[in-house]
């Protein structure tokens, strides 16, 4: 009996074992177990605060999207349009106000946490002049939607199609950290590329490519 | 009821047998230590197959390019091999399957054998397919497998997608047949054998047979149907395999005439194999009373025929191209014959069609060197009509510009010579742990004379 | 329960065929017949009818055959229609050879199979010890006990002149 | 059962076993999450640059003289792919190889990074100091010679006029590693000005060249094809077209591309033109030149038609010759004078500055520097030691020289013995300007910070004047002083400035050289010398190798020469005949002799058409370094090194060169050769060189084969379809439904063979835009090269009267396309569009489809090639995948570039135009041969070429439906059908 047990055991989890090793090992290459991939980046800017409770329109700070394959990452100065003036969160800001007007004197600069890294990319001391010393660099971000390198998205052709960010993105405005929310599996790709062929992006009717080269060149 | 010694056909089994002398001959040298003769033969196949293991493991590691391959003739030597060994492989269905269809006693001494060559003959054609792919680890993509690609599917319409599907499909079925064909000799070998480990895996092997007559009735049935199942099977491998050529632009390639000459050649090749391990078997495994020379000539004749069908097939060719009047086609055919090649094109027509025509004469189908030797050289022509299909016909196509040569690397030729190594290491290794022939159908077909004066036995009377 | 059965035993398929069909005349019931090798007639001389496996083979060939054309013009034609060398959607003679090679298969293994099931067959199985040497040079014919007169005796009698090595009699679980 | 009771039975560490091995299996499939990527956005975005788009700036090629107009394409910070500017006055949007090359030239971890002073690197500071201490301590009566290859740019001539000037001794001395100096000394002598006419072949209705090669390497190739083409496309209601007879020694590509082609051996030149010019001058009715015209190699038939056609065309006629003998030069002036062809086809009021070397002075340097007489040797943008002969007196004597300065960018052979190294910025670095021709000026930008501390010439020679200005300043404030003056310019020189830096070149009249009527004294008949048995070498430079300048760059090393095909080397070309004679075969090593006693050991290359008394070695090789390709290539069992251990790429073939009446003589006569032990196997791309299949297995009826189609003008002026053969009838009925209509655009190619010489800019544009890999001399010999181009050449015709034809060949998209109905996997399917698209991600390997591709077009990755470069990886074109090993590629027609400017058009809410789209290809065309299209669109221009009456597909008759169709060749000829194809097939490796 404790022998078939084992048995039994053994069987289903072989069984089991193998199922997910050729899973794995089909498309290997294919990033569709990324899905759910949610790095820590170097500053945890909360998407959920800009682009959804500030509304801010995502090709405001990912300009690329519209004219080029990349949608890209805002250089600092994007950030700099409002972070000059916006140098820590709204209610941190107005109790210091309130203080310094207790005390009759010049509120103090006050810098959050988070965007101290931000001032330091861009070489920017306590109070946004530039730092002799140091130079600006650049904010390391890791990337969370990866392709391999034989497939050729292009942000431009999407975005013109009227294609929504969300659509591949995800509710990016409803993440504190984005998060890989679709697989990005070729599969998924061409099933909307025929979908939309079918019933168009939102009325419009499209052309979207099944050939390979649409993808792979 | 007739006496078998009164028919004029000569006895398929010679020296006066019994049946359990039919089944201690068989059975005994798979008990018996190998002889110093097998051990010789066994260790040069190992060598042989390490020596290709080493070829393909840095041809994999490196790329196809340490071949002599180039932009202008892709395949070689990978693909000759490739379809020589398919050939091989398949005079052993032809013997075991057409043979037995029409009810050719005589088969039952060889069948077995050249099942197994069958077997592994496939074996080796299956594995150059496999590794002149630019990329061999990703050959799954062959299969059509549901996929996260869209599914992306195979390509149907790809002469190489049905060669997956025959080989796979080739090799499956001559395994079940020659396993199904096996069982009543593994039981008789379980019940020879004491108790131990050897007793255990023979008894795990054939299944619980016990020769009950029903078994037996539906066991003929299903071997009938096997047969009858196997030898469209060949032909439509071989069509297929000729289709990779057939189905192609390439003049020399794109030939109507290409499955009934490659089914021929294929045939006719395998014959060849059949003969030379036949002759080595049964000297080395003394069984000289059970491939008698009866059973040489027949071969000697099919080959003949087969030698003569190929021959024919090579002036059809020729003749189509020029009475088909198209250009291109006209001169591959003359450069077969006169070109860079010439010499690889007249070895192959020497050795297929020349050399065979002595086996007009019953001397020397009579003599077994003269036969074996022949046979070796026939195997030799094979292959190189082989080679000057897929070599002569690539080398120089349509545009001269990038007509170019070929000349084989140390790496193809080591290929080469291991895939013989894997062939005969399985071969030795069958001969030592399973019956060389059909213990069953030789009983059956032999259809022994009775032995005198049966010894009744005591027991009987204590029935009462 | 148990039943007694005799067992005679003989050395050359003439006398079996012969005793076969004369016990059977006799109306004795012939369990099984026990043979080194398939011996041509037995099978009538038992009565067995044909077997139904031919059928179990021409049924899987067709499946095989008719399934993967299916298969293959979904796949090429409807699922994601690929345009190869400007061929035709619809395109029977190149999808003809995969689908043989299906058919052969799956009839092969199927018939196969059915034989291993209708035939008992499984790996490992312990085959019956009592009937020695019938897989070398004994034919071996099992009488079972009928309403007929099943009398040791005469039935040993009669198998006598069929040469019969020895007739023994045993219970049988 | 559940989980409690299992554990009743099973101990709970057996079932742990049990499941911790099985999920071992499972955890197996999670080990491959792909590696973290890291994305570094600007700190600083810079105004309009967006990552992943390509910009073109407009700039000038700074490959050769020439100067041809650039876009360099420059992405994401990477100059990548340079395109001709269709704006440009003299090459029309056209670039050769080399421009095309410039890229790699640009990331070749080899050039030096910093200065070197004695070897050892220094700082600018260090180096800079020295120098002008030891410039300053120069005594007024110190020679100093500034050498430089010929200067086109007017603010570095200036800078260099001025630096000079500060030294009384100080002299600039122009050296021309292939010069043309005769031709300018002629004009001296004839005109009263020493200068080189700009030639202008859209003008030239008869062409007559002595050997100078102007489609190939001859000056300003570019510029000559563009406007040569221009005469090359007759139509139905216009049947004309220039006449171009060739005489020639060795196989040049102009000879190549001749409707009448004559051997002549160089020491022949004089005699032929004496004839004529007694001919043509008779006519005119001119003042004959002195003395007796020498006998005539030339049949009097070919002279007498030959005086014909020039005199019906004077004044659109045009004589040349490269030859350097200023006697034969001046007959050449004469001919042209005689038929009033100055001020038509020769511009001498606005002539060319493309070639400025005197031979005279550099021999005058190179005797002073053996007299030690040169304080301080400054040299730029030529290798002086390679380029000269007598290397070694020379190096001796420029090791006595005190001061030596090299701009050059590495450590070449002269760099090796110069004290101070000052590299120069490589052209895509810095700024600078360049008038090719006068009165068309025009800028260089630079397209990146400089990868090195490297710094530009004009910036050195201002800092050793004591002067910190950057060149950019020292280029506007000339442009301020002088250029802008010139143009006459009414706009604010900001805007003047800035209209120029946009479009790249400036109109800007010069004033016209000072020239006096023809001087006929001047031109005599030489006297004959009799034509010896020795043998004659002909010095000449390769398309892709001008001279030593390109040597390090794998793409132009890997180029096959449009001719000889041949790749990574040089060799003696020599006549089949003279071949058979001495029982030489190719590839057998030779030893070529001077008269001055220099040999050469290099292998024998059977070259048809050449002139059975002629050699012919290509300059440029064996240049110091180039032992670097030794590796280059896939490393295995049997692989051999590009370059043989203690060799070079080739061998230096300057040592031979003479200097004899004023000039540096590339030809040179009395020439011994001798066949030597041993051989070399030449790696070429093409074995067999005719369309007439070999005698011995030739089919009756069938021994040409039709890839190519050709016919005579007189023929076409009768039928525009002449030399269609009888092809067998396609049939209007096809055997299958055709379920695949192209609805939308389907893409296909037109190349006018009438056009097309074979230049091989394709090859390297193509390149270029698609990663091709270089694989080695080892890989090319064993006819496994990668380029998806392939420019087909055949010979028909007897030596003495060779037709050429060249067929770029490359995937020809058929809509029957048998590749893809071969692959397993559907790596290679056909696109809505009619593309055939090769999916290298899908591709396993199986080379089925490179087998049954009629055209041979298809190039498979038999091994990894190395990428491991990390710098020359700058060079990648991130638009197309870069192939791995055992996948199969071939020519994709830009399908990136399609993709791209559709989403452009959808992008901007256009329709996408004709021509919005360029392949690589067709965009760097000089003849402009290849057109691209929408065949579905029956304005397209390509829609118009196919209607075309000279139009044909290459073996259509198979019905493979290819998208790609040509023009056949016509042959500005008076016979219907030229003999064509007689022999050719018989000469062949």
């Amino acid at each position: 009996m404790q022998q078939r047990i084992i048995t039994v055991i053994l069987l289903i989890g072989i069984c089991f074992g193998f199922t997910m090793l050729v899973y794995g090992m089909m498309d290997w290459r294919l990033p569709d177990r990324e899905t759910g991939y949610s790095p820590e980046q170097p500053i945890d800017y909360s998407h959920r605060l800009h682009a959804g409770e500030l509304q801010i329109d995502c090709q405001f700070c990912h300009t690329g999207a519209k004219q080029s394959r990349y949608a890209g990452i805002p250089s600092s100065d994007v950030c700099m349009k409002c972070h000059s003036v916006v140098t820590s969160s709204f209610d941190v800001l107005q109790q210091e106000q309130e203080l310094a007007d207790s005390e009759q004197r010049k509120p103090q600069p006050i810098i959050s946490d988070k965007l101290r890294k931000l001032y330091d990319s861009l070489a920017l001391d306590q109070d946004l002049k530039p730092k002799e010393d140091a130079t600006a660099t650049s904010i390391p971000w890791t990337r969370v939607h990866n392709l391999p390198d034989f497939t050729y998205f292009n942000h431009s052709a999407h975005v013109s199609a009227g294609v929504t960010c969300q659509r591949c993105h995800g509710p990016v405005e409803s993440m504190e950290r984005v998060r890989q929310v679709e697989d990005l599996s070729m599969g998924w790709c061409v099933n909307c590329h025929r979908e939309v062929n079918k019933a168009g992006v939102n009325g419009q009717p499209v052309h979207a490519s099944t050939d390979c080269s649409t993808c792979h060149y | 009821m007739p006496d078998s010694t009164t028919t004029l056909r000569p006895p398929l089994v010679t020296g006066d047998k019994t049946l359990s002398d039919v089944t201690r001959d068989i059975c005994e040298p798979m008990a018996r230590r190998p002889t110093a003769l097998w051990w010789g033969a066994f260790s040069i196949s190992v060598a042989a197959l390490l020596m290709g293991v080493v070829a393909v493991t840095y041809q994999i590691a490196t790329g196809i390019g340490v071949w002599g391959l180039n932009k202008t003739v892709g395949w070689a030597f990978d693909i000759t091999n490739f379809v020589f060994w398919v050939g091989i492989g398949h005079a052993g269905t032809l013997i075991s399957a057409v043979l037995f269809l029409f009810r050719q006693k005589w088969r039952t001494a060889v069948n077995r054998a050249a099942e197994a060559m069958t077997l592994f003959a496939v074996m080796c054609a299956g594995i150059f397919p496999l590794i002149h792919m630019g990329r061999p680890w990703l050959a799954f993509w062959m299969m059509p497998y549901p996929n996260t690609r869209g599914p992306l599917w195979v390509n149907f319409k790809s002469p190489l997608l049905w060669d997956v599907f025959a080989i796979s499909t080739y090799l499956l079925i001559s395994a079940v047949f020659w396993y199904v064909g096996l069982l009543p000799d593994l039981a008789t070998i379980r019940d020879r054998s004491a108790p131990g480990w050897r007793r255990r895996i023979f008894s795990l092997l054939c299944l619980g047979w016990d020769g009950s007559a029903r078994t037996w009735h539906r066991y003929e049935t299903v071997y009938l149907l096997l047969a009858g199942l196997a030898t469209p099977l060949v032909f439509s491998v071989h069509t297929i395999v000729s289709m990779d050529f057939a189905t192609a632009v390439i003049p020399g390639w794109h030939a109507t005439i290409f499955p009934p000459y490659f089914v021929a050649g294929a045939i006719f090749s395998g014959l060849a194999m059949v003969l030379t391990l036949m002759i080595i078997a049964r000297k080395v495994m003394s069984l000289e009373d059970y491939i008698t020379p009866m059973h040489i000539d027949r071969m000697c004749k099919l080959m003949l025929s087969m030698g003569c069908l190929v021959g024919l097939a090579y002036g059809t060719e020729f003749f189509i191209a020029f009475y088909g009047g198209n250009g291109f086609e006209q001169f591959v055919f003359l450069n077969r014959a006169f070109g860079p090649f010439a010499w690889a094109y007249w070895t192959m027509v020497v050795c297929n069609v020349g050399i065979p025509q002595l086996l007009w004469f019953r001397r020397v189908r009579a003599s077994l060197p003269l036969v074996f030797v022949i046979a070796i050289v026939v195997n030799i022509g094979m292959w190189f009509e082989r080679f000057v299909i897929i070599v002569t016909s690539l080398h120089r196509d349509f545009l001269p510009s990038s007509w170019a040569g070929y000349a084989p690397t140390i790496v193809e030729i080591a290929t080469f010579i291991g895939s013989f190594g894997l062939f005969f290491t399985c071969f030795l290794i069958f001969c030592r742990i399973a019956p060389v022939i059909a213990i069953a159908e030789v009983k059956g077909a032999a259809h022994l004379k009775k032995p005198h004066a049966p010894q009744r036995e005591s027991g009987a009377e204590k029935a009462a | 329960m148990s039943s007694r059965v005799l067992i005679a035993t003989f050395d050359h398929e003439d006398d079996l065929l012969a005793a076969t069909t004369a016990v059977r005349e006799r109306g004795l019931r012939i369990m099984d017949v026990y043979t080194p090798y398939a011996v041509h007639g037995l099978d009538r001389a038992m009565g067995l009818k044909p077997s139904r496996l031919t059928w179990v083979c021409f049924v899987c060939g067709m499946a095989g055959a008719l399934g993967m054309l299916w298969f293959e013009h979904w796949t090429a034609a409807i699922d994601w229609p690929i345009d190869v060398g400007g061929k035709p959607w619809f395109a029977l003679p190149s999808d003809a050879p995969v689908a043989f090679e299906a058919a052969v298969l799956l009839a092969g293994f199927g018939t196969v199979f059915a034989l291993f099931g209708v035939a008992r067959m499984w790996p490992g199985k312990q085959p019956r010890k009592i009937y020695p040497r019938t897989t070398d040079d004994r034919f071996v014919l099992v009488i079972g006990e009928t309403n007929a007169a099943f009398d040791v005796q005469s039935v040993e009698q009669m198998l006598t002149k069929y040469d019969v090595l020895k007739v023994e009699e045993q219970l049988v679980t | 059962m559940n989980y409690s009771e299992l554990l009743n039975h099973a101990s709970r560490r057996q079932f742990l076993e049990a499941a911790g091995f099985t999920m071992s299996l499972a955890a197996l499939s999670g080990c491959w999450r792909a590696p973290t990527v890291t994305a570094l956005p600007f700190v600083h975005q810079p105004e309009g640059v967006v990552p992943g788009r390509m910009m073109s700036y407009a700039s000038t090629c700074g490959g050769c003289p020439a100067g041809c107009g650039l876009l360099v394409g420059v992405r994401d910070g990477r100059p990548l792919k340079m395109e001709g500017n269709p704006e440009h006055p003299l090459s029309r949007g056209g670039l050769c190889a080399i421009g095309q090359a410039l890229p790699l030239g640009l990331y070749d971890s080899q050039r030096l990074a910093y200065p070197l002073r004695d070897g050892q690197q220094a700082t600018w500071d260090e180096v800079d100091g020295a120098i002008t201490k030891q410039l300053a301590a120069l005594g007024d009566d110190d020679a100093v010679v500034f050498v430089t290859s010929t200067v086109t740019s007017p603010t570095l001539q200036a800078t260099i006029d001025s630096f000079l000037k500060s030294f009384p001794g100080g002299r600039h001395v122009t050296l021309d590693a292939v010069s043309s100096s005769a031709i300018l000394d002629a004009h001296a002598e004839t005109h009263g000005a020493r200068l080189l006419p700009h030639y202008r072949f859209e003008q030239a209705k008869v062409i007559v060249s002595f050997g100078a090669d102007f489609l190939g390497a001859w000056i300003s190739p570019v510029e000559f094809m563009a406007a040569w083409r221009t005469q090359r496309t007759p139509t139905p209601d216009k049947p004309v077209m220039s006449h171009h007879v060739q005489l020639e020694g060795r196989m040049s590509l102009t000879g190549a591309n001749a409707d009448r082609r004559f051997r002549l051996a160089p020491s022949e030149y004089a005699a032929v033109l004496s004839h004529l010019a007694q001919d043509i001058g008779k006519r005119a009715g001119l003042e004959l030149p002195t003395g007796q015209p020498p006998k005539s190699p030339l049949a009097q038939s070919d002279l007498r038609d030959l005086g014909e056609r020039l005199w019906n065309a004077r004044g659109a006629s045009l004589v040349i010759s490269d030859s350097q003998s200023i006697a034969v030069q001046k007959l050449v002036n004469y001919l042209n004078h005689a038929l009033g062809n100055y001020g038509q086809t020769l511009d001498i009021e606005q002539p060319s500055r493309q070639r400025q070397a005197s031979d005279a002075d550099v021999a005058q340097l190179m005797a002073d520097l053996k007299a030690g007489k040169v304080a301080a040797l400054l040299v730029a943008g030529t290798d002086l030691t390679q380029n000269l002969p007598q290397r070694e007196e020379l190096a001796a004597a420029i090791k006595k020289v005190p001061l030596v300065i090299s701009f050059a960018e590495r450590a070449d052979d002269f760099g090796a013995l110069a004290h101070y190294i000052c590299p120069d910025n490589h052209p895509l670095e810095s700024w600078l300007d360049a008038e090719p021709v006068s009165g068309v000026v025009s800028l260089s930008q630079p397209t990146l910070q400089p990868l090195g501390q490297t710094r530009s010439i004009l910036e050195s020679l201002q800092r050793w004047q004591g002067r910190r200005v950057s060149a950019y300043d020292t280029l506007q404030a000339h442009w301020k002083d002088v250029i802008a003056k010139r143009a006459k310019t009414s706009s604010p020189f900001q805007v003047f400035w800035d209209q120029a830096v946009h479009n790249g070149f400036v109109e800007a009249t010069a004033a016209a050289a000072k020239t006096t009527d023809f001087q006929f004294d001047k031109v005599s008949f030489p006297e004959s010398q009799p034509a010896g048995e020795e043998f004659e070498l002909a010095l000449y430079s390769k398309i892709a190798l001008t001279d030593s300048r390109h040597a390090h760059n794998p793409w132009l090393q890997e180029l096959p020469d449009p001719v000889t095909k041949a790749t990574w080397d040089n060799y003696v070309c020599l006549s089949p005949a003279a071949a058979e004679a001495r029982g030489i075969v190719e590839g057998d090593l030779v030893k070529v002799t001077t008269a001055s006693g220099v040999s050469l050991e290099l292998p024998a290359m059977i070259q048809v058409g050449q002139h059975d008394r002629v050699l012919a070695v290509a300059l440029g090789y064996g240049v110091p370094g180039t032992d670097r390709f030794a590796k280059i290539g896939p490393q295995w069992l049997e692989a051999r090194p590009t370059v043989a251990p203690g060799e070079l790429v080739g061998q230096n073939a300057a040592p031979c060169i003479e200097y004899r009446d004023k000039a540096l003589q590339l030809a040179l006569t009395n020439v011994t050769l001798e066949k030597q032990p041993g051989r070399r196997d030449i790696a070429k791309t093409q074995r067999y060189p005719s369309l007439k299949v070999p005698a011995n297995v030739a089919p009756p009826g069938a021994e040409v084969r039709e890839a190519v189609q050709e016919t005579t003008l007189a023929a076409f002026a009768k039928d525009p379809h002449a030399g269609t053969p009888e092809v067998h009838d396609i049939g209007a009925g096809q055997l299958w439904p055709d379920d695949h209509p192209k609805l939308g655009h389907h893409w296909g190619m037109a190349i006018d063979l009438n056009c097309c010489t074979g230049c091989s800019a394709c090859l390297i544009a193509c390149q270029s835009e698609n990663n091709v890999p270089v694989v080695g001399k080892d890989e090319v010999r064993r006819e496994r090269e990668m380029h998806w181009i392939r420019i087909d050449r055949y010979y028909a015709g007897d030596d003495d009267d060779l037709q050429t034809v060249h067929q770029p060949m490359m995937c020809q998209h058929c809509d029957h396309a048998p590749c893809e109905t071969v692959c397993p996997v559907l790596a290679t399917v056909h696109g809505a569009e009619g593309l055939n698209e090769q999916v290298y991600n899908r591709c396993v390997g199986t080379r089925y489809c490179a087998n049954n591709c009629p055209y041979k077009v298809r190039r498979f990755n038999w091994f990894y090639y190395e990428r491991d470069d990390d710098l020359r990886n700058l060079v990648l074109n991130p638009d197309v995948t870069v192939r791995t090993r055992g996948v199969m590629e071939k020519c994709s027609m830009c399908v990136q570039r399609i993709e791209h400017a559709r989403i452009e058009a959808k992008r901007l809410g256009v329709p996408l135009a004709d021509g919005a789209i360029q392949t690589a290809c067709q965009q760097s065309c000089p003849s402009q041969a290849i057109i691209f299209g929408d065949m579905n669109d029956p304005e397209s221009r390509v829609s118009q070429a196919k209607l075309n009456p000279r139009r044909y597909g290459v073996l259509e008759e198979f019905n493979f439906q290819p998208s790609v169709s040509y023009q056949r060749v016509v042959r500005n000829r008076d016979e219907e059908i030229g003999e064509q194809h007689s022999t050719g097939g018989d000469h062949h490796a």
